[in-house]
């Protein structure tokens, strides 16, 4: 597909607001400010930001603990996410959830779900229940190629398959799922034969490349919203980064990830797009310029965050009626 | 006397669960049923007979073999405006879908810092009694209420059966209802306006002065029979259905121990780790000085549920050794 | 194939024996011998006999609650399997397992498991530990196709595909789970081609007929002697009777019973034998003969049994070191 | 003192339970290790890293992601001659296995009348601290002791973590193992010779007079502080680590209760049906009148784990919460 500028403008700005966002919370990791696990998605961009664009606010989405990436390129603010990962009330998820429970009602923003394969229930659940309520949105739901070997997807596939909803299956195969190798996991590493075997439509898409995300996201969420069923899709991708900070990635080789580091989704694309005239060099460093300040500020909003009293430890874990216990 | 009776009709604890599903999908649209065969073969324990022909099969949905999926399905169309009942067959097969339950229904409004609710309902059979062995014999209803963000409520009778789940569907938090497998026979009458309940508040089911028996559920009708025949030595039982299993109703349980100063509790669950360990514990935290002597409880041997008959049944709480309890502990 | 006598007598006469030893656990159930869950496998005895055929004593076999006929044609005393269900210590599972726990170390017989889908990881377990050890024998798992809805069961044949381990997975596609048709369960309902989306070999076959079980399960155990991992095979088949004692049978037609019940396994082959000259119907009521005597025996020898004293009720939770809680 | 001195070395805690997972391998060929990443990666908790290199791929099994089904791998090459050590990653995801733990590993034998053996131990990560939010800091080894069948072990010093692997390996039933995941960087010293140690008992981990404290695992460095705080009070107090959680040793703790009569519990699971509750419950029933004053627990609060970590350290047990109810207890 040929963007129009404003199309390869947004899909560029979107990655590297994410990269950039990353990057950023990777240093703020190392100094302290954000605890627990943290699972960077830079090298995967192309995905979260090509498949948002076909996506409509009345969608909702689900994704995994590695969703920084789908929760901005959603639309929630970097602020937001920054104060979340500081354990701030200002985060999206009041402090209460971190790095890998960002969510957003008002987004339909489902999380932010750390048990592998989870979050495909829910989903299937969701659509269902737009299907019975007859409205037009979607649930898409991302998780890794490493879900794929977890019951809970077969059995949400099957189930999704056998009830038609519209449903939307994102698999960010990465190739490794922490330190395993897909073919060190899966019998057989055709995912899309997976989908095949429920009868589910799908396609393995290059997820290096956002336009080739965009195109192939635009035909699977128009599939759906035609009413014909569920919809698989695959893309190929890899993390450059550890699966967390705490990794020291003996599993994999340096020129293996250099070679990967060549098909950057954001080098790759911004070459592109100057070669082909989307974009200029100015427009690029004007991203750049903008998403700089968008973090800036994103860092300074978490800084002035505030931490929730003490006292308020067990709200949020019933609904007020029946906090009494 | 001269009060008006309400009308009252016979029924069974079956039936009266049955007329809460049916008056639940009738009065609101978002309700739905969902399970293993809970549709065309009428209910494992025939409790929603008849319901898919009176409602068709999109909210009488037989779901295949997949605990998992289904149960987390059931949050997931609860979190979207729907207000799913779910059935899984028994407590034994619930495992499977523990994670969802614990790490997804029981977390999401708390991690999402209260963003999200989840109004669902999940009933599941639990509970002894029927020679089906040690893979269907568990009653993991104490041990489900180790989990904050969710309620469970045991109905124990036929009010409870027929008020219980408009109640829970209009909680705005999962509920589990854990329905004894022995108690869907129960016979007895029923007001013909029978509506929902308060699930808040446990019930004193009978009076009395000399010591409080504590149970719930299937053990209900066994630990009244124990105290009817307490009463045949001259000792009064009070004896307190809680109801509800998180959270305790501790008021209820406590202002009778304040009367009787001794306590029995009767549990299915195996000994260790027991609901009635976690009441004995509260006892102790809040009312240590009422007690004239130590609280006893009469739960499951701890042994996976045998299948001879009376092996099974020396496994589980019996009205001679609710008895027996009783009577060591006002002795 | 074309059994010779010898083979036709021993097929014939453990599926009768299967058949006579249920009708009578019928009866015993009715009078309140029998009780707990009781599922009958008649009309599918084609697939036990046929199966355990091509089985050594040095292959182990796991089974569900419906599996009378599995033990049965593995070899367990009808005698023991009926003081089972009575409930006496000289049961073979000494009366604490029931209809659906049948166990008997010494046939290598794992049971009866209650779970569905809960046998197919024990038993890819079993199957590496014996690849481990590089003994010969290998573990056949019996399991309906309602099984196959579960996760477990997609997480087990990954894992045994992967693994390349020695077992025989056998699923009993009696088109009906409870009340659930396979269509109403399965988006896809080609069960070997699940099979294949784990890249393991499979088959599907006729589970009324005897002599295509034994022909089939022995290619099939053959291919998995020679190293060359795990083997799916689906019998075709059908219970003639509810699911258990308490089925009203809602949700299949009396026609369809019918249907299939004109392809009863042991009319069909005992016309057959008679046609073909494998056996006389002197043959076959000698066969009658011997197995009503066998069951009366097995009846008796429940009736004979004992009661465990109720004193050891908590004996076999621990092995006799750890007894002491 | 004039005994010899065994030779020590300077460890941690991750490469005790390593040096126990090496000579188990070492010592026989039956005993294998499987899990997530156990191989290749290392280990998510560098426990096992180095052992693949040593060992080779059969013995050191990476798995996909399928708990239920590599856990149920490992009851099934338990049941045939194997010796499984079977890693899941924290108990968190447990939960996924928890069907093939309970209605597998803990009933094959009993449903076989004792036929069948288990020899398999079960590796889990388990507890908070780490900011790791709600789905990552779940304490279930107070749960996981309500299972008939099951043993419970809650290694909490550099000796145990070395010492209770084979012991468990050599239990012909199945273990859960239990390692609080802030322990792993524990340092400290341990015996060069160090080996198994039994499972049965109790430990007195500091003598006292004035009060027992109950613990385990993660806790135990806590308490051992509080203890400390409280002795600079003037209070003494005696440290019990219960090491096993199921069967529990309570021979040990009302040794101690006969001496100090009063008693805090501190036990990371949620407060509600903890092991703390169970441990009250059978002080009542065995020891009611030995007590000078109602026990106290220190348990975590009623709610998932929240990441913030200002609310994540008020949710679990602290030495000033320990100490609090401590001073309650003497008062
Ligand atoms: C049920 C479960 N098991 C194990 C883990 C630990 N874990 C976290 S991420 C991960 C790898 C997942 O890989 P994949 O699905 O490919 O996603 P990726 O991290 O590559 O994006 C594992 C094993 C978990 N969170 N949940
Ligand atoms: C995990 C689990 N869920 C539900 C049940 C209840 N149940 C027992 S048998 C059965 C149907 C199984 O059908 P299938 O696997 O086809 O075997 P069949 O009974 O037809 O031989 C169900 C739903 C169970 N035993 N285990
Ligand atoms: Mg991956
Ligand atoms: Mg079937």
């Amino acid at each position: 597909m040929t963007p129009d500028p404003m199309l390869a403008r947004n899909l560029l700005h979107q990655m590297v607001r994410i990269r950039r966002f990353e990057e950023k919370s990777a240093e703020l990791y190392s100094a302290g400010k954000i605890r627990g696990f943290l699972h960077l998605y830079i090298g995967e961009e192309a995905v979260a930001v090509g498949v948002m664009q076909a996506l409509q606010p009345q969608d909702a989405v689900f994704a995994t603990y590695r969703e920084h990436g789908h929760a901005l390129a959603r639309g929630l603010s970097a602020g937001a996410i920054m104060a979340e990962m500081y354990g701030k009330v200002e985060g999206c998820s009041h402090g209460r959830g971190g790095s890998m429970h960002l969510f957003d009602a008002a987004a339909k923003f489902y999380g932010g779900n750390a048990i592998v394969g989870g979050g495909l229930p829910l989903t299937v659940g969701y659509a269902l229940a737009q299907k019975m309520q007859q409205r037009s949105g979607l649930a898409a739901c991302f998780f890794g190629e490493g879900a794929i070997a977890e019951g809970e997807f077969h059995e949400s596939m099957n189930l999704a398959a056998l009830w038609n909803v519209p449903a939307l299956f994102l698999c960010e195969n990465n190739l490794y799922a922490m330190g395993t190798a897909l073919e060190r996991s899966e019998a057989d590493t055709n995912l899309v034969e997976k989908a095949a075997s429920y009868r589910m439509a799908g396609k393995s898409v290059d997820g290096m490349d956002v336009l080739a995300v965009v195109e192939a996201a635009q035909q699977a969420v128009q599939f759906v919203r035609a009413g014909n069923g569920p919809y698989f899709l695959e893309f190929r991708t890899y993390r450059f980064r550890a699966h967390s900070m705490f990794d020291p990635e003996l599993y994999r080789s340096k020129a293996e990830v250099e070679r990967w580091k060549q098909r950057c989704p954001i080098a790759g694309f911004s070459a592109r797009a100057i070669s082909e005239g989307w974009l200029t060099s100015e427009t690029i460093a004007a991203i750049e310029t903008e998403v700089a300040r968008e973090i800036a500020q994103a860092v300074e909003f978490a800084e002035a965050g505030t931490w929730e009293p003490v006292e308020t430890l067990t709200r949020d874990v019933y609904t007020a009626r029946t906090q009494t216990e | 006397m001269n009060a008006v009776t309400a009308p009252v009709v016979t029924t069974t604890y079956r039936e009266a669960l049955r007329m809460a599903l049916r008056e639940a999908l009738q009065r609101d649209p978002r309700v739905f049923l969902m399970g293993e065969d809970v549709g065309r073969y009428g209910g494992t324990y025939a409790v929603s007979k008849g319901l898919l022909e009176e409602f068709g099969e999109e909210r009488i949905r037989d779901t295949p073999l997949s605990e998992s999926a289904f149960v987390g399905a059931g949050i997931g169309a609860a979190l979207n405006g729907m207000l799913p009942v779910v059935e899984v067959m028994t407590c034994n097969f619930s495992l499977l879908a523990l994670d969802q339950i614990l790490n997804n229904a029981a977390t999401l409004r708390h991690m999402s810092g209260g963003q999200f609710n989840i109004p669902l309902v999940i009933r599941m059979a639990t509970g002894a009694g029927r020679q089906l062995a040690a893979q269907h014999s568990h009653s993991f209803e104490g041990w489900y209420a180790h989990i904050p963000g969710i309620r469970v409520v045991t109905p124990a009778t036929l009010e409870d059966a027929r008020g219980m789940l408009w109640t829970a569907l209009m909680d705005p938090d999962p509920v589990i209802m854990f329905e004894n497998a022995l108690l869907y026979n129960l016979e007895g009458e029923l007001a013909a306006d029978a509506g929902a309940v308060d699930i808040d508040r446990a019930a004193v089911r009978r009076a009395g002065s000399d010591l409080t028996l504590v149970t719930y559920g299937g053990s209900l009708p066994k630990t009244l029979q124990a105290a009817e025949r307490l009463a045949a030595q001259n000792i009064s039982a009070e004896v307190i259905d809680l109801r509800t299993l998180r959270p305790l109703d501790m008021t209820t349980v406590l202002a009778s121990l304040a009367k009787t100063h001794r306590m029995v509790i009767i549990d299915e669950g195996w000994k260790s780790g027991s609901l009635a360990a976690e009441i004995m514990a509260r006892v102790m935290e809040q009312a240590f000085y009422e007690l004239d002597a130590p609280i006893e409880r009469v739960c499951s041997a701890e042994v996976p549920i045998p299948y001879a008959r009376h092996l099974e049944q020396a496994a589980i709480p019996q009205v001679e050794t609710i008895l027996a309890a009783a009577l060591r502990t006002v002795k």
